[in-house]
């Protein structure tokens, strides 16, 4: 699996896994997004809608991966994000850091997440009980 | 956007040596509700975010607009 | 899955994150100890050998937990150590926390897994090479 | 530890009323090594690391003798 992706089916969080890890490395962060039932105001949402510009993403995934790598040296960083219509439960975002220690696994992987979110040309659009959708951002 | 706009991808007729502000100000002669998005939008070219306003297009570019982004 | 296990065989981090989430959380992390091929003093390890006092352990995971739920209210939080005969790269220990919203859900997961490296009855015999091990403390 | 000693679980006959350092002075009687043991091992009774090391044992409580932690 490459290490930045854009998908269309369900994200396997344990191949993205594999493919970070490196035997250097004792420690592994995952972070997932996940569908859930709310969203931010407290409405009942049925699932979300993901549109992404594709190339202009993953370029922005590997440019986040390429900062991690000037600020934790040795942490390797895999982001992949799924696009299309997802339900409640199933993952939008997995991002999995591995270094040969724990801190700088943890910094690394919170940080390409934050980033992601801020930067990276994803569009979500949220889906109502009522049929209706409206278009989000972070 | 899209459904603002009432349209989604469309090819754009500019001038020779246009700049991505005459891009911007084709497509709102082309729909004025383009203005509720100008103050949220940033424009790419090319599948990189444009630094420049006055950076001039050529044929075949692909201009993009980009609403506030909500991965993850 | 329950949250808190000592098992003899492979952790599947997938099993223990379905435990762990619910329909209100859109955050999960994740952390994982993976079995590395050097000790901290960079000699060649062949492997891992875990013991646990497994009663003691589990009530310890389940106090982490408890604290977890006091300083992060509505997140949760499941732990799995592994013991027994590890090679480099199978994973010995998996925390993972979800919550409602990100931040809480990366600090819940390293408060966790900070505190079953200080406090947990869990000990490690670092196998190298020439045969030889050390029991080694964190 | 088990290493150091030569030994692993076994049976520990104090008198009645001993407290936990009379366990500590008993198992000290048996193996003279375990004094290399003192200063970084935690004694559990019952499955609990002992807060009080004047706590009195009863027949059939589990002693432990906790070396240094090193999960994860």
């Amino acid at each position: 699996m490459s290490l930045f992706a854009i998908v269309r089916d369900a994200i396997d969080p344990r191949t993205l896994e594999a493919a970070v890890w490196s035997e250097a490395c004792g420690a592994v962060t995952m972070f997932l997004g996940v569908v859930r039932e709310r969203a931010s105001d407290g409405r009942p949402v049925t699932g979300l809608v993901y549109e992404a510009h594709e190339a202009m993403a993953l370029t922005e995934f590997a440019e986040i991966a390429h900062e991690i790598g000037q600020k934790y040296p040795g942490v390797r960083v895999g982001i992949v994000h799924r696009i299309g219509e997802l339900r409640v439960g199933e993952i939008a975002v997995a991002v999995c850091a591995a270094s040969p220690h724990r801190p700088a696994a943890f910094d690394a992987c919170r940080y390409a997440i934050d980033e992601v979110k801020a930067r990276a040309s994803i569009w979500k659009n949220e889906r109502y009980a009522d049929g209706t959708g409206e278009w989000v951002s972070n | 956007m899209r459904e603002l706009l009432g349209e989604g991808e469309f090819e754009l007729v500019v001038p020779d040596g246009a700049t991505l502000v005459d891009c911007w100000e084709a497509l709102r002669a082309r729909n004025r509700k383009i203005d509720a998005l100008a103050s949220a939008t940033r424009i790419a070219r090319n599948g990189r975010v444009a630094a420049l306003l006055d950076e001039r297009v050529a044929e075949g570019d692909e201009i993009a607009l980009l609403p506030p982004v909500g991965g993850g």
